[in-house]
């Protein structure tokens, strides 16, 4: 097969966002699971099920909305247009933005579920130790949780990638900076080139096959699986 | 001087405890299963919510009022009953992880601990991969290496051998004497307490029923047979 | 069983007008043309299918799943310009002399018929660099027209059909374009072969009705100058 | 706000679609889970690759696919031909069979989890007191996984509430066969009936958050979180 | 009798045991820390790939050649060193599951054990509520409610009150000796084996070096000094 410029172009493109989604969605994650996993509030229930909202609205009216609140009118859109970043539907920055709307649940459940069941123990052994909140939670939170982490940036990362709904609606399918691979591939669909949308496809696939592939093999060490444990 | 004042509670348990604690030498606390020991360690700490009452050491109060010393801050060393290692780290990374509130690391002392205990061969192991009393001396080794200014010890020696265990009372003892460190020691076996302890608590149900030097607290115990039995 | 027919999103809403005058059960599903083009040919259970655009009914005939006689033009869609922002709109270049670099709202040329002729009406009378306007692309018409309905986009080349008789949007808000100035947008309809083909032909002729033909006309269409 | 009748079709088809799915998604990442989250098999990485896959592929592709692979045909079209079920695409059982594929992933993933943080010891507690490999594995894993079957289960059902570019692509847009909840209100936003889509939308969230609330309120109590765990 | 001789590898470690051990009466294994008990009680149980070797128990073949009874086959009881609860059963349900192997709850036998070791107040309880001491003497009941043919104990009684420790002993000696019942009795306490066990295993570094009659062994031991510090 013989890739053109414009599967160039839709190749990177999606990679920079998931790429850059996934970074964002784990910084805005990981805080918001250790509230989730510590609280006792009882606005917990709340926040739970309000993260997990997204994931119920089809992709394709989620993108309404956030076209709508994006827009002129909407108040993300007056948002950005007093700060003087003009309005975010059709660029790159928008895509991030909804996004991360998109995949947050995916991102937060199981770094929520990692933090949970390390347990108070270990924080206290290091507390004990001398470690202060912070490094208590890098240096033992983090670690213990890791593979919490990993299910969460794949899933994240994953997740946009295959992203279609959302993007259809509020990219406009420009070139270089909205039209992602999901979206080149629909076309090719659409304009009814099966042949290259196979080859994409075959593309995307065995590239993420490969991804995951060396994701799963560095896997960490299971630190609650061994038989003494 | 230890001052503990505090009422904590736990399900239908409840522990309230007055009382002094020398800050020199080894103080045992004893008494039967489930009256409360391991909570009081655990208060003392600041590992339990305290209901009312104050907790100061030295001078420095650790709980009030007010406000509370945040646990990392008290300068503790915490030989847990159970589970006193931190399992994603070796045993060489946690004998390191103990000693983050010194600049460097004590290489001489760590040497030291590492022979009296045997650790010599564990350093590279996961505390998954120790036996329980391997476990057990890799715990005490971190608990001594963070240059605690209070140790607490919940039955440490549970799962050693006699040998072991006497060369490690003798460097507890000393240790306590020579680097003015307090060290409150829970203890089911009083023949151990006999021989290492300077002071004596006895706690029952969540009260403290006995206080004093060692020998005095024995001597006058209601039931001598406890310790008949076992020596 | 109901006739099933597939439509092209934008002759969707037209064809629910219609169909409500149709003595017989029907049930529509819609969905882009090539959509359903992909659906047909993996054995959809439709009788009859509007296309937004001749090449796929063709494709359906030369793979032998259409009757090859019922390949004809139903409608002729006209484009229309939708600037909401613009008082009395009356040619394309008050989008430009109202604002710097506009974002133009079309369907996707390369798939959607309306967008391939907004495309060329663009061409034609604005200029192929982007840095006159700013060129965004939606799935189909109807998005089109979402983008600039939300104030996303400054204006639109859109379906006359969608405009017309819509109470909310006035009329000064839009205009029709000369159909000279873009290739015809013409729309085809097969009878696929299907056991139902006989209520097939009895909903095609319906279609190919005066009175039918002549109510396109009043919805925005322009109507094939001959008829099968 | 009126519901017309094709609205509570849409309303019904989704709850049907989406509890069915789950429960049968259930009932296929148990075992799958189990294996991935025990076995020593070097095929685990290969196996947790491919099962996350569907995840990357945008959802009207992965329904492109799934329309040529259960079309007439499609190897599993033919199977079902041959079975004398006729074809799926375009039934309400195509869209289970299509939806089992595209949510599998969120399934899977936090019943792992769960397995995995349960460790050896209770299963070992639980055999030595006679318990055979089945009973351990309900009386025993079953009840200290519920916390991920949960996850699962709450991440199964909105996905499969959400999902939109598989059911539009093999689903041909039926009324009360395959026009589910987010077709029917993509469907509105088309035919530029806005407000009909934000009430349709504006339900969907509120009976969402609704049922997300009561999940999370019977969430057990934490088996690991407590104090001296 | 119990036929031993299995070959166990855990990381570097290996565990060579060949040996019969009497199916009547108490056997205690006595070894410092890290030598192997824990391996050898859980390879005994099933619980630990056997490199080669076999086990019988009364002429039935645990682990042979070709294949291995399954663990939950084999009707024991085993008191784990920690963690022999299962946490999401509170007590009282911990007791039940116990008792799965009988067609019905010994409701008397129950009822006794929950006297003796003070369970009364702790059967609403969850694991994670009690303390280690509790939790130990639930172990204790389960094991013996579960009706074993042999019976597994790694320091089953490593933090409990002597008091109560005397009692729990006396009622394994009665239980051992009337119900036909192998007790293998992990201790690190030389003073208990001599009271409670019949006979002695010594390992040390993965192998068995004495075994007998508990006296003889303890008389014989190299270096009586580990008896007399600690008596
Ligand atoms: N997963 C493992 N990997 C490597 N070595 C291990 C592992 N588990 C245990 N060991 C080693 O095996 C040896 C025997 O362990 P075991 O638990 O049987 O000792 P033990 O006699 O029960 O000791 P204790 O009295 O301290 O409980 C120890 O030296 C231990 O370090
Ligand atoms: N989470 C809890 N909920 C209710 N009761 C609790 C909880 N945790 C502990 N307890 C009870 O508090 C009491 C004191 O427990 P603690 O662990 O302090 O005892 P201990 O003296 O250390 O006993 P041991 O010698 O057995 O370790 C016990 O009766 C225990 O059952
Ligand atoms: O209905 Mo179309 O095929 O988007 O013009
Ligand atoms: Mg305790
Ligand atoms: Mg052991």
């Amino acid at each position: 097969m013989t890739l053109t410029t414009a599967d160039m172009d839709a190749i990177w493109l999606t990679i920079k966002l998931a790429s850059i989604v996934t970074l964002i969605l784990l910084m805005i994650a990981t805080p918001l699971a250790l509230w989730l996993a510590f609280t006792r509030s009882h606005l917990r229930v709340w926040v739970s099920s309000f993260v997990a909202l997204p994931l119920v609205l089809p992709p394709t009216v989620l993108g309404f909305y956030l076209l709508i609140g994006m827009g002129p009118e909407g108040p993300l859109g007056q948002l950005t247009q007093t700060l003087g970043i003009g309005l975010l539907p059709f660029t790159f920055a928008g895509l991030v933005i909804a996004s991360l709307f998109y995949s947050l649940p995916f991102v937060v459940q199981p770094i929520q579920q990692a933090f949970e069941q390390v347990g108070q123990r270990p924080l206290e052994v290091a507390a004990i130790m001398g470690a202060s909140p912070m490094k208590r939670f890098i240096s033992v939170l983090l670690p213990l949780s890791m593979r919490g982490f990993l299910s969460a940036a794949i899933l994240g990362f994953a997740h946009t990638v295959g992203e279609f709904g959302v993007i259809l609606m509020i990219g406009g399918n420009i070139p270089s900076e909205t039209r992602v691979l999901s979206i080149h591939i629909y076309d090719q669909v659409e304009m009814l080139n099966y042949a290259q949308a196979h080859s994409l496809s075959a593309l995307l696939l065995l590239f993420s096959f490969f991804v995951l592939l060396i994701v799963y093999s560095m896997q960490p060490v299971r630190l609650t699986g061994g038989a003494r444990a | 001087m230890l001052d503990i004042d505090i009422c904590v509670r736990q399900g239908r348990f409840q522990l309230n405890i007055q009382t002094c604690i020398a800050d020199t030498g080894i103080t045992a606390i004893y008494g039967p299963s489930g009256c409360g020991k391991t909570t009081l360690l655990r208060a003392i700490a600041g590992l339990m919510p305290i209901q009312t009452g104050s907790i100061q050491f030295r001078q420095v109060c650790w709980h009030g009022q007010r406000d509370s010393m945040p646990v990392h801050r008290r300068r503790l060393g915490y030989v847990f009953q159970e589970n006193s290692l931190l399992r994603h780290l070796n045993v060489a990374q946690n004998l390191a992880f103990a000693q983050q509130r010194q600049p460097q690391l004590d290489t001489g002392y760590q040497q030291e601990l590492i022979e009296l205990l045997g650790l010599q061969e564990l350093l590279k192991r996961y505390p998954t991969e120790l036996s329980l009393g391997e476990q057990q001396r890799v715990a005490i080794a971190c608990a001594l290496l963070s240059k605690p200014q209070l140790l607490l010890m919940d039955e440490p020696l549970a799962s050693l051998d006699s040998e072991r265990k006497q060369r490690i009372l003798q460097h507890l003892k000393h240790r306590s004497e020579n680097f003015n460190l307090p060290i409150l020691y829970v203890s089911h076996h009083l023949g151990e307490i006999a021989t290492l302890a300077d002071h004596l608590l006895i706690i029952e149900d969540g009260a403290l029923i006995k206080q004093g030097p060692v020998n005095t607290v024995i001597n006058a115990m209601a039931k001598p047979a406890l310790i008949t039995v076992e020596d | 069983a109901p006739l099933r027919i597939a439509v092209a999103s934008n002759f969707y809403p037209t064809l629910q007008t219609l169909v409500a005058e149709y003595p017989f059960p029907v049930v529509l599903s819609h969905a882009s043309s090539g959509k359903l083009y992909a659906q047909i040919k993996q054995g959809a259970p439709f009788e009859l299918f509007l296309s937004a655009d001749m090449q796929k009914p063709r494709k359906l005939v030369e793979l032998g799943l259409a009757e090859p006689s019922s390949l004809a033009i139903y409608a002729r869609g006209q484009l229309a310009l939708f600037a909401p922002g613009i008082e009395r709109l009356t040619s394309l270049q008050q989008v430009f002399t109202a604002q710097q670099s506009p974002t133009i709202a079309i369907a996707n040329p390369r798939f959607a018929p309306y967008g391939a002729a907004a495309q060329s009406f663009l061409f034609k009378h604005a200029s192929k660099k982007s840095d006159m306007y700013k060129l965004v692309m939606a799935e189909n018409v109807s998005q089109a027209l979402l983008y600039v309905a939300s104030g996303n986009a400054d204006a639109g080349l859109v379906a006359y059909s969608q405009l017309i008789d819509k109470t909310d949007i006035p009329s000064s808000q839009f205009m029709l374009l000369p159909e000279t100035d873009y290739p015809a947008i013409e729309q085809g309809i097969v009878i696929l072969k299907n056991e139902n083909t006989e209520k097939g032909k009895q909903f095609y002729r319906f279609i190919f009705s005066a009175a039918t033909q002549s109510r396109l006309t009043k919805l925005g269409y322009l109507i094939p100058e001959s008829s099968p």
